[in-house]
């Protein structure tokens, strides 16, 4: 998967076309052959920008932050970038006007060491969704009801007995560290006053103890349920290594399985799990 | 001063460690979800006191926690009361195994601040009870630019034992302060033998200079803090903070950054007040409460924090705020190094 | 860390070793106003007893209820929580219990992931005219809740009861 | 440190209501020997804290010279300061750690015309050093208050004022933003009333400032056309705080930390900063 020849085309396109204002790609960052983001206003750096598989950093993120604000931006995305692009557009936190948008058919990335990562190996919508112009071949998968393959550590821990998951996350609590890179790292965490972030929580003001990581955490997580599009920009960001993946995939675990909902962000104008309902929803746990 | 030097192999370091753990609380470096960080420990089989650079966490929680409690309160219509918090559990007698110089260096830092004026007594009890054992690196990682900086990491004395594996698996043990050097007496048994400096400090030396020799990163920090100091308004802090997510968490990883924030939790009528970590990065870290916000974009943010780390601290406390250890650029999701943007603010500075 | 583990233990498997002598359990009850307060308001009214353990909190709908409320009052007081709202179908506000049924299925299986026992956190549907039912209800969560012990997991620090 | 940030426990002995939105709090500590430790000249601050809602910088707002008690004025903008005016009565007790910072310059002010130039709440740590004066009286030459407010409502210190107005050794000169009806005094902005109306003398003169930020810069422009120098201008500055020791890394401009530099300075150390305020 290279397809830095093509991004930089287009770029230099748009650049000279004057559509966009600035352009959100990769590049490779300098010591060694990993990618970091770049944000590229000036139409003689589009040299820098690629994509091979090394590109892991979902952009969207960088439409909620003030160097694209009101501004037109081109962007790269894969497919699990967007639809988290497909979601900020449902909740209307971007304009799709001001958006040129440079779809990848994704075959997977890979993280530092060079292993496929976990999210890809799983993925059922490696194609973008959102796209001014497509690149790579579409797999044809089907999208919408597709089979669900159930994450192998989430199911792991299911087997596990009550005490031994509950030590295994008082380990994952204990070990955080507050600094809430998670939550802004996280493409749809834009609110501006958020209820875990330091200043503004309510009920922990960003202590750092186990119950507070607890708090702070699973309220985060249960925000994203049914948004998140599980492209682990949080457990990148993370200083910790904590798997945060867990939290996420459960509870889109329990929305697929439970509600015959499709993935978050596949379909435009929808804004997940949560803001619909089924009469045929289980009710078996309600006396 | 007479500094004793000790020459040992891998079995009588691990006998080492093992009389350290004995003889008082030891803290070392313990890996959890493939990070290390600084636990109390007991064993020798549970910690890692070579632990990677680039996965460790500082050890500047454990002598300013990264939540420490400031006071317990009761507030009732009856009446308020105050009262100190339980014994700090960090001010025992304790020493501190695997350290890096870098960290070791960054208390020396952090002392200057916290001896201002006003001073610290918990910090201070915290350093006064505590030996630093610090094993030398063999070579630098990516990230590391250590001897770029404003101290001498060969003749560190931030730490007070220093440990350094020399050529043909030999190992030394050195003292570098009194009180590691009455630490030692205490601690080293027969499987360490004492050397003559003559002896150790030829090996000494060339496991430095290899040491030394393996840095991809270097800069000359004067030129850094001259040229620094000139360009608060160049624009360039706007292109080497547009990739920059605003995360925080370079600040809670680094080893000198000393920010805290004030926070009361309470429930009914019973509270703590915490002291937490707080980062220069974060939107409303100066945000006042009429609403005016001195630094409201991400690029003023970064700028205070690359100047208050080379230019700031430099003029106030007379030391870089910065030991060159890559923490921040490891934990960075996008890999900002600090090395990378004040050279490069320095140099487009110096262009115009 | 490693005795709150422990005690979370202790307290599933042997709640008689963890818990005080005649120690009672606290149950957050958050009802709606439509269909369950009145239902406990009819139980009472009916005369039918039920425990004393549960401390009832009343929403507006079953809706309302933010799984928040549920991580913050176990977290504090409460050993566990019962949530009521409309029969399907029956509530005030047209179709406010199908969106909490959705919320608290993943809430409650979130939470049993990270290692609350599935008991703690129930969930019912009582009308105005099930006097009866909220009673045995009640009635039920608590004897689940005395079978684990109490609470210790992830409680908030120095908080007293 | 953590010692330090033990606050000590006061008890409210009178809260008046300002403005709409400000409120006075009069405030004694519980244990009265502190009160005679506690010593202050007028301009520092103390850290504020409401039990269980959080810590705030206020100035105090009341001098030295009047014994038993001090005064914080609080004005209602964030979180903190709403609990404070919702929940805070007469009786109640707060936390206060302080005081903190430096203070007017008060060997330089002796022997010279004072002008103190207000706006909006802004007149609380310029109340304190007017007490100071007025409760030292001959130590200073000519007396003149300018304050503006937005509307007469939003006047603080109503009844001090009028004392102030009363004493014939003080002018005193108020003005509000927009006309009204009952309104019988001046007119206008600050800062035009000052060229207009006050002309002040320029010689052995100096100008103590605070007000809302973009008053304090259109002030010091005026002052500067008027010409005034650099280090006749006095003003202090409001920064957000946490710890007031010089600690917490917040409030610092440059290498400036204003809780321990500041808050007082002189126009001319404004200047040395980097314009980041």
């Amino acid at each position: 998967m290279n397809y830095t020849k093509e991004i930089q085309d287009i770029a230099a396109k748009l650049f000279a076309e004057g559509k966009i204002d600035v352009f959100v790609g990769y590049r490779v960052n300098g010591f060694d052959d990993n990618q970091v983001p770049v944000l590229i206003t000036d139409p003689q750096d589009v040299s820098k920008l690629v994509f091979t598989d090394k590109s892991v950093f979902n952009l969207v993120n960088y439409l909620k932050n003030d160097h694209t604000r009101r501004k037109r931006v081109g962007l790269v995305v894969k497919g699990c970038d967007s639809r988290s692009l497909n979601l900020m557009l449902t909740e209307s936190q971007v304009k799709r006007e001001n958006l040129y948008v440079v779809g990848i058919c994704c075959e997977g990335v890979v993280d530092e060491a060079g292993q496929k990562m976990q999210n890809c190996t799983d993925c059922m919508v490696p194609d973008a969704v959102v796209s001014d112009e497509l690149l790579g071949t579409p797999s044809g998968s089907d999208t919408l009801s597709g089979s669900y393959k159930m994450n192998a550590d989430i199911a792991m821990l299911a087997e596990k007995p009550l005490t031994e998951r509950a030590a295994y996350f008082e380990e994952v609590f204990e070990n955080c560290i507050r600094c809430n890179a998670c939550r802004h790292s996280c493409p749809l965490c834009y609110c501006a006053k958020c209820c875990i972030d330091q200043e503004t929580a309510t009920l922990y003001n960003g202590a750092n103890t186990t119950s507070g990581a607890f708090h702070a955490l699973m309220t985060w997580s249960l925000h994203l349920a049914g948004r998140c599009v599980d492209c682990r920009n949080c457990e990148k960001a993370c200083p910790s290594h904590l798997p945060l993946h867990l939290l996420h995939k459960q509870n889109e675990s329990v929305i697929y399985e439970n509600f015959q909902e499709h993935l978050a962000g596949v379909v435009t104008g929808d804004r997940g799990a949560f803001y619909k309902y089924s009469l045929k929803d289980p009710d078996d746990f309600i006396m | 001063m007479s500094v004793e030097t000790f020459v040992t192999d891998k079995a009588g370091l691990q006998k080492f460690y093992e009389a350290v753990m004995a003889s008082r609380e030891t803290y070392a470096p313990v890996e959890k979800f493939g990070k290390f960080d600084f636990k109390r420990v007991a064993r020798v089989t549970e910690c890692d006191p070579e632990s990677p650079i680039a996965k460790t966490q500082s050890i500047k929680p454990l002598f300013f926690p990264r939540s420490a409690k400031v006071m317990k309160f009761v507030a009732t219509s009856a009446g308020t009361d105050v009262s100190e918090t339980d014994e700090d559990p960090l001010a025992v007698k304790r020493a501190i195994l695997g350290v890096k110089h870098c960290d070791a260096r960054s208390l020396q830092v952090l002392d200057k601040v916290y001896n201002w004026d006003y001073i610290d007594t918990d910090y201070q009890k915290r350093r006064e009870n505590t030996v630093i054992i610090s094993t030398r690196c063999d070579r630098a990682d990516t990230h590391c630019f250590c001897t770029s900086l404003d101290y001498d990491v060969e003749n560190l004395d931030a730490l007070d034992v220093l440990i350094v594996n020399g050529s043909d698996g030999k190992i030394y043990i050195k003292a570098r302060t009194p009180k590691g050097e009455s630490f030692l007496k205490e601690t080293v048994t027969g499987q360490a033998s004492p050397v003559t400096d003559e002896i150790a400090s030829p090996d000494l030396k060339k496991q430095y200079d290899a040491f030394a020799g393996s840095f991809r990163l270097k800069m000359d920090y004067k030129e850094v803090n001259a040229k620094l100091s000139k360009i608060f308004d160049t624009p360039e802090f706007e292109n080497v903070s547009g990739n920059c997510v605003s995360c925080n968490t370079c600040a809670f990883v680094c080893p000198t950054c000393h920010c805290f924030k004030i926070s009361d939790e309470k429930v009914k009528d019973t509270g703590v007040r915490y002291k937490s970590y707080d980062s220069c990065n974060n939107g409303y870290f100066t945000l006042m409460a009429g609403g005016h916000n001195p630094r409201p974009v991400k690029y003023r943010r970064w700028r205070q924090r690359a100047m208050h780390k080379f230019v700031y601290y430099k003029e106030r406390f007379g030391e870089n705020l910065c030991v060159g250890c890559g923490k921040c650029t490891i934990a960075c999701p996008v890999n900002i190094s600090i090395f990378e943007v004040v050279n490069q603010v320095s140099a487009a500075g110096v262009q115009e | 860390m490693e005795a709150e583990v422990k005690d979370q233990l202790v307290s599933i498997e042997k709640p008689e070793l963890i818990a005080p002598p005649n120690w009672e359990p606290v149950i957050m009850g958050i009802l709606c106003n439509w269909c369950s307060y009145a239902g406990s308001d009819l139980t009472g009214t009916s005369r039918i007893q039920y425990p004393p353990n549960i401390r009832i909190i009343r929403v507006p709908c079953s809706s309302r209820v933010d799984p928040w409320f549920l991580i913050k009052s176990l977290q504090t007081t409460a050993d566990g929580v019962l949530v009521s709202g409309c029969h399907p179908g029956d509530c005030h506000y047209i179709s406010g219990n199908y969106f909490a049924r959705r919320r608290f299925l993943v809430t409650k299986k979130l939470l049993n992931f990270v290692g609350f026992h599935e008991n703690r956190i129930q969930f019912s549907w009582v009308s105005a005219a099930e006097g009866p039912k909220f009673a045995k209800v009640v009635n039920k969560v608590t004897e689940d809740i005395k079978k684990l012990g109490p609470l210790h997991l992830y409680k908030k620090e120095n908080f007293e009861k | 440190m953590e010692q330090l940030l033990v606050p000590m426990i006061c008890k409210v002995d009178k809260v008046i209501q300002e403005t709409p939105d400000v409120k006075t709090y009069r405030l004694k500590f519980r244990d009265e020997g502190m009160m005679e430790k506690f010593t202050y000249l007028p301009g520092q601050f103390v850290e504020f804290s409401l039990l269980g809602s959080g810590e705030c910088t206020f100035c105090i707002a009341s001098s030295a010279t009047r014994t038993g008690y001090f005064d914080c004025s609080i004005k209602k903008a964030g979180v903190v300061t709403a609990d404070i005016h919702n929940s805070l009565e007469e009786g109640d007790e707060v936390g206060i750690r302080g005081p903190f910072g430096n203070w007017f310059p008060l060997e330089d002010l002796k022997g010279k015309n004072l002008l103190f130039v207000g706006g909006g709440i802004g007149l609380a740590p310029l109340r304190s050093l007017i007490q100071y004066c007025i409760d030292n009286r001959n130590d200073y030459k000519d007396f003149t208050i300018l304050y503006g407010a937005r509307t007469s409502a939003d006047m603080c210190y109503k009844e001090e004022i009028k004392e102030w107005q009363d004493n014939k050794t003080v002018n005193v000169v108020l003005t509000i933003d927009k006309p009204e009806e009952t309104w019988t005094s001046n007119v206008g902005v600050v800062p035009k009333i000052l060229e207009e109306v006050v002309n002040p003398v320029i010689e052995n003169t100096k100008v103590i400032t605070c007000g809302p930020p973009i008053m304090i810069k259109y002030t010091i422009l005026s002052l500067k056309k008027l010409g005034f120098a650099d280090p006749d201008i006095i003003t202090t500055l409001e920064m957000k705080m946490q710890c007031g020791l010089g600690k917490c890394g917040r409030c610092n401009i440059g290498s400036t930390y204003v809780c321990k530099d500041g808050p007082v300075f002189t126009n001319e150390q404004l200047k040395s900063l980097p314009d980041e305020f």
